[in-house]
């Protein structure tokens, strides 16, 4: 870990919350800053934002650990898991107020999205270091209710109320279920913390077991809930598609990573005592969710809500890795979530362009013809979109692989076979998209107007997309960098 | 024993090739003289060539050698090379010099036709073609010259092409000769796969040990010795060429052709092509009673069929077409009963005699405008002599009077049918006997019958026809002369001089290039019992039939001319029946062709479409799909309690699945 | 005497009562707000007697978080169910629809 | 590693990546339809001279990769960029980089819209069909095999006809779920080899039985949709029909061997004993191809699809000589794929010049063509005599090598002698006739009735142009196969051997050692 000196005294356990201090600080003091932009200038809110994000992130890449270090007496730990993970939260939140800032021009307060958005990262780099129910708890409530306001922003969309509404309806029930289960795991163990938990488990009395199942259950169906798994995914679509836009972007990506990373470190270290039941419902739980969002998605007409399905379908082959539960495993879901991040995120921005003067642009139909008119972001949507079905020379392919082989390693072959025909049928509502882009002839002009910002971000994301496919080994190597002290 | 010239050797199949290929890429470029200069030059250099070659074979000499290695895979090796025997160059000279004779004739015949080069071109390239196939040394280079002249004769019966029946007909004659092609790549497969080897002389010289092996096929438990599966799958190849029974129903349709074709290619040289192969492989079908009993049979089956559909054909061309058939069924008995001799004897006197009957029944159709109906014709002679000299010779020749050329290579025929019994199949000896017999004399009633109709009977002609009437050109009327002169002498110059009839083959023209058992050579026996002597065909049967037919047809057609019309309304439907060719065609119609087609259709529609598409892809899987996609969306109804019962449901699910597992 | 598994089954019984009013009312969010309260009371309840249970103090500290959190809960939801009502003019939950398929 | 590289120069990849390298040259820099075209050619055509060698240095001697280049790729998982060539594969590569040239110059005027983006597309495709016929790493030709679904989707769909939405999802999807299959095979079989998807490696590794049992159907079903066998073949005839011609060329000239292809790289040398135990299946499919599919044929109405069904029954002789395990039909097969990339690629090119005055595929707007285009109705002569495999024609010596070679092949299937098998698949002679020569029948010949034949122009000398080589290559092929041959005869010997030589006892002998070694461990 680099050594940072400071100009203050500054406890050295301390030091590992660096980023979430920097956050936590400069979003305050940007929450008051916005007061005095003028609401034309608001844009610079964003770009303080960004800033903020930025210095957070050369805090972490600063203390990028070469192990695992303990803060807090073990309620808190800085690892590679945990700063790999930060650092694709800070992407996708950067990348989502990016697209925010054209979408949201015309907006009220936008200050205070920005800064919403700010915490709901902030609480989503509690999650990923927390290594304590109780932190665990905070972080997921503080990303959870930041993100039901966010989802709510258009306040005059009656939509976007409505998905706030069902989202934090469903939120709070996921999130009793949570507690009541962590209740009934501290009460076997006797502890909040994970790996005391664990070691507890193991030694826990048969009397006690039906105690653990029950808690087991209830705790895997919070965190389902919170990436999304079927059942518990019913919000998602709803959810997505009521969202302005940049949101959607930011919760089908930002909020996925820090779920799983989680869900990870919970399987690891507080219940390897009962590996077997909760791969039996990880199993179960995937067979359904990449059933759910494949088939749901190929009858969507509305692309916000056919990504949901999709972030769906996704996640059930992410659970793969979880599955596999061996650091091939592990690895591969940090290779498929950052290669997803990338995609979606590049996807995302091409849809806001489509909302333009009095269309929506969010119906396939929509973008019948793009490629006529707008042959460069035709031909981005194209490679996210075969990315998005797995198709080689693109990331996708590679992120699917990443987790399938490890899922093989570990002996789920019918699984994988299962995950395999199910990314076949996902593969032709991709194409499908693509059929309105290529194939068909353009029903209204795409006279959208794209700031540089915007041009900017299709291209580097379309360009990551294809440089990963074609040379996917760095980012393979990061994250398998990334388990060290991990297991 | 002196070896031929290469060099001379590939210039005789060479030349016309050349020919072919210049006319035929730059024909639209040459003036009509050019094209059939270089053409009509070339063919009748290499006829020039092959008589040159003759004299050499008759004086001792040989050739047996590969130029080129075709393909390699393994021990499968297949050269491209020549044998040169007695055999081969026999069908040279004939080849060459009909084929010179047509393309002169066509110079006259072809004048003005906008595909003249094209025509030209053709045949040349025909030329070339037959020439590969009578020259080569094994199977390969056979079945490459088999395709090759069944490729132009498609090509030249349809060389009218704005007409439907052309093409019909060049289509018909392809594919039925492809059904025969089949039976010849199999039999191709199964002697490389005995005898290891493609090459005439090395199997022919295997062929006694396989028999002695008496290796067998077995299909299921079905079994079938080697070398009669062998004979058998081949002969189908020559049946098909041949336009032999089942297979012959394209040789009458061919006439769509331009009438120099018809004397060519469905007359004197690709139609005895299966004649040559039999012959050509006397040393394998010699070993397989079965297969020379099958010969025999199916030779006889036609020679007789054909003749009775002949006796009431009105289209001048198609009487001689199923004379043709019925003539080549001639050549297969005696193949058939192992007298290959008299088979290749008769093929070569019938090359001239029919060639001149086709290019004479030409030169008349092209005075009469284009007509070829012989019920509107009549009294010719006066207009055009030599052409009814000619044909009257031909007649004579066809019918089997001495001393012309027929004659002697079909009584030969006969006597040596009635010389051969077989062990097992006696019947078919006594029942080729019986329709060669009645054969010649429907052939001499029949070629009589259109020769009267046609010259003499009362004048049908009408008025404008009989204004432009008058003898074709020389170039027409100088080849029908040469070819008179072969279907007078062939005969003679053939038993005299070539001692072609000697018994002991060996011994006589053919020398070792046919194989014979002395077991079954009916020739030698004919040596034995017959009796000799230059007027012994007074005594002969086949004589007085011949002088019995033209008799009758004398009488029918140029005294009591109202008879025949009696005797076909006596027995209409026998009438009928012939006229019709037996039904035949609609036979096929019935049995293949509308089947063929349903059964593509049903397998189409309903197999492909209906069952593999419809009911597999989409009922299968895609509506599967899709309608678990529908489920789906259904479930998503928008009502929070549903969500929450969903999550709840699933929570109690897991829960007791695993209280009770556990 | 009252035991720790008596505590348990009175916190499942509210426990359940909040998931059931979950779904089955049909009327009312306020009713949902007030069933999500239930279910974090019972929560509560489990934690403070597991933690009187194991005397161990970590227990009941979770406890006022959870208490706070879920007074912020209940703030934002209120927040945009009032804001849904200016749009809607209903809080039936039939009515929150639109969104669906 | 020590690489077989006769060059010492990385020649296969700069084969692969200079169409790429072309297509990104004329995105960013090229502007102007004709522009776009002749820079196309000139990159098609660098490629074409880039292969050559390929073939001017092959080594004929020897059965090892030639033209080998290795370097990691993705170490993690092992995954290397190798290629290398050996006598099976390097025909395909020339061959694919020479209908490439003939692709675009046949898209030179019927191609109009989006002239760019249909070039680039094609250049793509190129690049991703060389590198599945130069990979030897299993992952490596996965990663072409699938990459090609893009820029053909986008062929078929976007310059395709009527139906060509349908035509081409269907494609894809036919293709891409019977390519899992392939994927979750390569993955099993990289555990069980011990992490590696080298396919050098796969084909010494003895897997037993039950591993090559179901690697083995994993595998054929990606290769069976791909040929196309019956009855996964439905695809083709719509894809056929629906994509521009030069996709039909490049669909019928390269894809359809990619099936067989795989057969001879995946299936025979690393799954012997079930290849061996499928014979029968093969043989089964095979015949049902020959027949079945030739009588579907015969009833087209629409040339393009008649044509397609005619390639499914010549990819039916090709399957049946794969599975024969004899030197002819094995050489026979691979001679028929190539010469089926010349003659069916040909006759796509006589539709498409046809296509281009009249705007119908269907036979019965045509008829009489021959008065008002004689040269071409000469040239479909041709190659229609080529289809029905006349002797001369590179089909024939495909086809008799194969019959020859299943004669002689192995005693028994299902109680019936490989003979009468040769014997069924003859009947193709009489087949392929009927279906061929009654299209050209009611297509070319016959009098000129209908007014809009009358105002057909003959070929012009660049259509004429990209026949004249076609025409070259089949006699060529037809008449001295040799040259060809004899990059064959030793990989094909060499293939033979390891299908041949089962991998059971092997297996045993490694089950025995496992534990053996265990228990020397502990």
């Amino acid at each position: 870990m680099a050594n940072v000196t400071f100009p203050f005294p500054f406890p050295d356990h301390l030091i590992t919350l660096l980023p979430e201090m920097i956050v936590a600080v400069l979003a305050m003091i940007l929450l008051l800053v916005d007061l005095f932009i003028s609401k034309e200038n608001k844009v610079w809110t964003a770009y303080l934002a960004i800033m903020a994000i930025a210095a957070a992130a050369v805090a972490t890449v600063q203390l990028y650990p070469a192990g695992s270090i303990e803060a807090f007496y073990g309620f808190f730990v800085f690892d590679p898991f945990a700063a790999f993970s930060k650092l694709l939260i800070f992407a996708a939140t950067a990348i989502s107020i990016v697209l925010s800032i054209d979408y949201m021009k015309d907006e009220n307060h936008v200050g205070e999205y920005y800064v919403l958005m700010l915490f709901a990262m902030l609480g989503m780099m509690l999650m990923v270091s927390a290594t304590n129910f109780i932190i665990l708890y905070l972080g997921m409530e503080l990303m959870a209710l930041c993100i039901y306001v966010l989802v709510g922003y258009q306040r005059e969309v009656l939509r976007s109320n409505e998905a706030a509404l069902k989202y934090f309806i469903l939120g709070a029930l996921s999130s009793g279920m949570l507690l009541y289960g962590i209740t009934f795991l501290y009460g076997v163990s006797g502890s909040f913390d994970y790996t005391e938990m664990g070691t507890a488990l193991m030694s826990a009395d048969s009397s006690s077991h039906a105690a653990v199942l029950l808690g087991l259950v209830f705790l895997l169906a919070g965190l389902a809930f919170k990436v999304s798994m079927a059942p518990f995914h019913m919000w998602t679509p709803d959810a997505y598609e009521g969202a302005p836009t940049p949101i959607t972007a930011f919760m089908s990506v930002a909020p996925k990573v820090a779920g799983f990373v989680v869900i990870i470190r919970i399987a690891i270290d507080a219940l390897p005592a009962v590996q077997d039941e909760y791969m039996t419902i990880l199993i179960g739980m995937a067979v359904l969710t990449m059933a759910v969002g494949n088939l749901a998605a190929i009858a969507q007409r509305n692309i916000k809500r056919m990504l949901a399905y999709s972030t769906v379908g996704h996640v059930g082959f992410v659970m793969l890795g979880v599955i596999a539960g061996n650091a091939d495993g592990y690895a591969g879901i940090l290779v498929y979530l950052s290669i997803y991040l990338i995609m979606t995120l590049g996807l995302f921005a091409i849809i806001i362009l489509m909302r333009r003067d009095g269309i929506q642009g969010e119906l396939l139909d929509d973008f019948a013809g793009l490629s006529k008119t707008r042959p460069g972001y035709a031909l981005a949507m194209g490679l996210f979109l075969f990315s998005l079905g797995g198709i080689p020379f693109l990331a996708g392919f590679w992120a699917k692989y990443a987790v399938f082989i490890a899922a093989v390693e570990a002996g789920h072959l019918y699984l994988v076979l299962y995950a395999l025909l199910f990314s076949a049928v996902g593969a032709f509502y991709y194409i499908r998209v693509v059929k309105y882009i290529y194939f068909d002839e353009a029903r209204v002009a795409f006279n959208f107007s794209d700031s540089r910002l915007m041009q900017a971000t299709v291209a580097i994301t379309a360009i990551a997309i294809v440089a990963l496919g074609v040379y996917p080994d760095p980012l393979m190597e990061v994250c398998k960098q990334a388990l060290v002290g991990l297991i | 024993m002196e070896v031929l010239n290469t060099t001379e050797l590939l210039a005789i199949p060479g030349l016309p090739l050349l020919a072919a290929l210049v006319v035929g890429l730059f024909g639209w470029a040459l003036k009509e003289t050019l094209s059939h200069l270089i053409t009509s030059g070339a063919v009748i250099l290499s006829a020039l060539l092959s008589i040159h070659i003759f004299t050499q074979v008759l004086a001792g000499a040989s050739f047996e050698g590969n130029f080129w290695t075709w393909m390699i895979a393994g021990d499968f090796i297949v050269p491209v090379g020549m044998l040169i025997d007695r055999l081969t160059v026999i069908m040279m000279i004939t080849v060459t010099i009909v084929s010179a004779c047509v393309h002169i004739y066509t110079i006259g015949y072809m004048h003005g036709d906008p595909g003249y080069a094209r025509f030209f071109s053709y045949i040349s390239a025909f030329t070339f073609s037959m020439l590969v196939l009578v020259m080569g040394n094994n199977f390969f280079t056979l079945f490459f010259g088999w395709e090759a002249v069944g490729l132009f004769s498609y090509l030249l019966i349809g060389f009218w092409y704005k007409r439907e029946s052309a093409n019909h007909a060049a289509m018909k004659a392809f594919i039925v000769n492809r059904v025969g092609d089949f039976g010849f790549a199999v039999g191709i497969l199964a002697v490389w796969y005995y005898f290891g080897s493609v090459e005439y002389t090395t199997v022919f010289a295997k062929v006694p040990e396989l028999v002695a092996n008496n290796v067998s096929l077995h299909f299921m438990d079905w079994e079938i010795s080697a070398i009669t599966f062998i004979c058998l799958a081949l002969f189908i190849g020559a049946m098909g060429k041949s336009g032999q029974v089942p297979l012959h129903v394209w040789l009458p349709d061919s006439m769509e052709g331009p009438t120099p074709i018809s004397a060519l290619i469905h007359a004197a040289t690709m139609v005895t092509a299966g004649v040559f192969m039999v012959a050509r492989l006397s040393p394998m079908f010699e070993f397989s009673e079965v297969a020379l009993a099958a010969v025999v049979l199916v030779g006889a089956v036609t020679a007789w069929m054909c003749a009775t559909i002949g006796l009431v054909q009105n289209d001048i061309k198609r009487v001689i077409a199923y004379s043709t058939c019925s003539q080549l069924g001639y050549m297969f008995v005696a193949c058939g009963v192992s007298a290959y001799s008299a088979g290749i004897f008769h093929l070569m006197t019938h090359a001239y005699f029919k060639a001149l009957l086709f290019l004479a029944a030409g030169s008349v159709i092209h005075a009469v405008m284009a007509q070829q109906d012989i019920r509107k014709m009549g009294q010719l002679r006066k207009y055009m002599p030599i052409t009814y000299i000619t044909m009257f010779l031909a007649a004579l020749a066809l019918s089997g009077v001495p001393p012309f050329a027929g004659f002697f290579s079909k009584d030969l025929i006969i006597e040596a049918t009635m010389m051969r019994e077989f062990t097992e199949y006696g019947w078919v000896g006594t029942f080729a006997t019986f329709a060669l017999l009645t054969g010649v004399f429907m052939t001499a009633f029949y070629t009589f019958r259109m020769f009267f109709l046609t010259f003499h009977n009362s004048d049908r002609v009408d008025a404008q026809t009989k204004a432009h009437l008058h003898e074709s050109p020389k170039v027409i009327t100088i080849p029908l002369v040469v070819l008179a002169i072969g279907a007078v002498f062939s005969g003679m110059w053939g038993v005299m001089y070539l001692d072609i009839a000697n018994p002991e083959i060996a011994k006589g023209f053919f020398g070792s290039s046919l194989f014979v058992l002395d077991a079954h050579n009916p020739l030698m026996k004919l040596a034995e019992h017959g009796e000799h002597g230059m007027f012994h065909f007074l005594g002969t049967m086949p004589f007085w039939l011949a002088i019995g037919g033209i008799a009758l047809a004398y009488v029918m057609y140029f005294r009591e001319t109202a008879w025949p019309a009696k005797i076909a309304a006596s027995v209409p439907w026998l009438y009928k029946f012939l006229l019709n060719k037996w039904y035949w065609d609609e036979f096929y119609d019935k049995t293949i062709v509308a089947p063929a087609r349903c059964l593509g259709t049903y397998l189409w529609k309903s197999g492909d479409l209906k069952v593999i598409d419809k009911g597999i892809i989409h009922g299968g899987i895609i509506d599967t799909i899709v309608a678990g996609a529908a489920r789906m969306r259904a479930i998503q109804t928008g009502m929070v309690f549903h969500y929450a019962f969903a999550m709840v449901i699933g929570v109690f699910g897991f829960l007791t699945y695993l209280l009770l597992q556990g | 005497m009252v035991g720790l598994s008596e505590y348990l089954i009175v916190a499942a019984v509210l426990f359940s009562l909040g998931v059931i009013g979950l779904f089955l009312n049909r009327k009312n969010v306020i009713a949902i707000l007030m069933c999500i309260e239930l279910m974090l009371l019972a929560v509560n309840i489990n934690l403070v007697a597991f933690s009187h249970y194991l005397n161990d103090i970590s227990g009941q500290i979770f406890v006022f978080f959870v208490l706070t959190v879920a007074a912020c809960e209940v703030a934002i939801g209120l927040a945009i169910l009032v804001s849904f009502y200016r749009l809607r003019r209903s809080i039936e939950i039939e009515d929150i629809n639109t969104l669906q398929g | 590693m020590d690489l077989n590289n006769v060059l010492d120069f990385p020649i296969l990849s700069l084969s692969i990546f200079l169409p790429t390298l072309g297509a990104l040259i004329i995105w960013l820099f090229v502007r102007g339809d004709n522009a776009v075209r002749w820079a196309s050619l000139i990159v098609a055509v660098a490629t074409f001279l880039v292969t050559l060698p390929l073939a001017l240095n092959f080594d004929t001697t020897t059965a090892h990769m030639q033209f080998e280049e290795f370097h990691h790729w993705i170490p993690a998982f092992n995954i290397n960029y190798h290629l290398g060539l050996d006598g099976i594969s390097m025909p395909f590569i020339v061959l694919t980089s020479f209908l490439t040239v003939v692709c675009i110059i046949s898209a030179w005027q019927c191609i109009q819209t989006r002239v760019k983006e249909y070039m680039i597309a094609f250049l793509i495709l190129e690049t991703t069909l060389i590198g599945v016929f130069s990979a030897l790493d299993a992952i490596l030709f996965y990663f072409f095999w699938e990459a090609l679904l893009i820029p053909m989707y986008l062929i078929i769909g976007i310059w395709g006809g009527k139906n060509r939405v349908y035509a081409t999802i269907k494609f894809f999807l036919y293709t891409l779920a019977g390519s899992v299959l392939m994927l979750i095979a390569v993955l099993a079989m990289y555990f069980e080899a011990g992490h590696t998807f080298s396919m050098l490696d796969f084909m010494d590794y003895p897997f037993d039985f039950t591993w090559q049992f179901w690697i083995w159907i994993a595998f054929f079903i990606a290769f069976a949709v791909k040929v196309p066998m019956w009855p996964v073949h439905t695809w083709l005839p719509d894809a056929h029909t629906e994509a521009p011609t030069a996709g039909s060329v490049i669909l019928a000239g390269i894809l359809l061997k990619l099936g067989a292809y795989g057969f001879l790289r995946f299936s025979l040398p690393m799954l012997p004993d079930a290849s061996q135990y499928f014979v029968p299946l093969m043989i089964g499919l095979s015949l049902v191809a020959i027949v079945y599919i030739s009588l579907v044929a015969m009833m087209q109405t629409d040339m393009k699809r008649l044509i397609a069904y005619s390639s499914i029954a010549h990819m039916g002789f090709v399957t049946l000589g794969t599975f024969m395990f004899t030197q002819a039909a094995l050489e026979g097969a691979i001679i028929g794929m190539i010469s089926h990339g010349f003659v069916a690629a040909a006759l796509f090119l006589c539709v498409g010049v046809m296509y281009d005055r009249l705007h119908t595929r269907e036979i019965g707007d045509y008829g009489g063509v021959v008065n008002v285009m004689p040269v071409f109705a000469a040239v479909m002569l041709f190659f229609c005599m080529a289809n029905v495999a006349l002797p001369g024609a590179s089909a024939f010596v495909g086809e008799i090598m194969v019959l020859i070679g299943t004669f002689e092949a192995a005693p028994t299937h299902l109680g019936i002698s490989a003979k009468w098998i040769a014997i069924a698949a003859t009947t193709s002679v009489v087949l392929s006739a009927c279906y061929t020569l009654w299209m050209y029948k009611r297509v070319i010949m016959g009098d000129l009735v209908k007014d809009s034949v009358k105002s057909m122009q003959d070929m012009t000398i660049r259509e004429f142009g990209y026949f004249v080589p076609l025409i070259i290559l089949t006699l060529w092929l037809g008449f001295y196969p040799l040259p060809v041959l004899d990059f064959l005869h030793v990989s094909v010997s060499h293939l033979i051997d390891q299908v041949s030589t089962s991998k059971l006892d092997a297996a045993a002998a490694l089950l025995q050692a496992v534990p053996a070694a265990e228990a020397a461990h502990h």
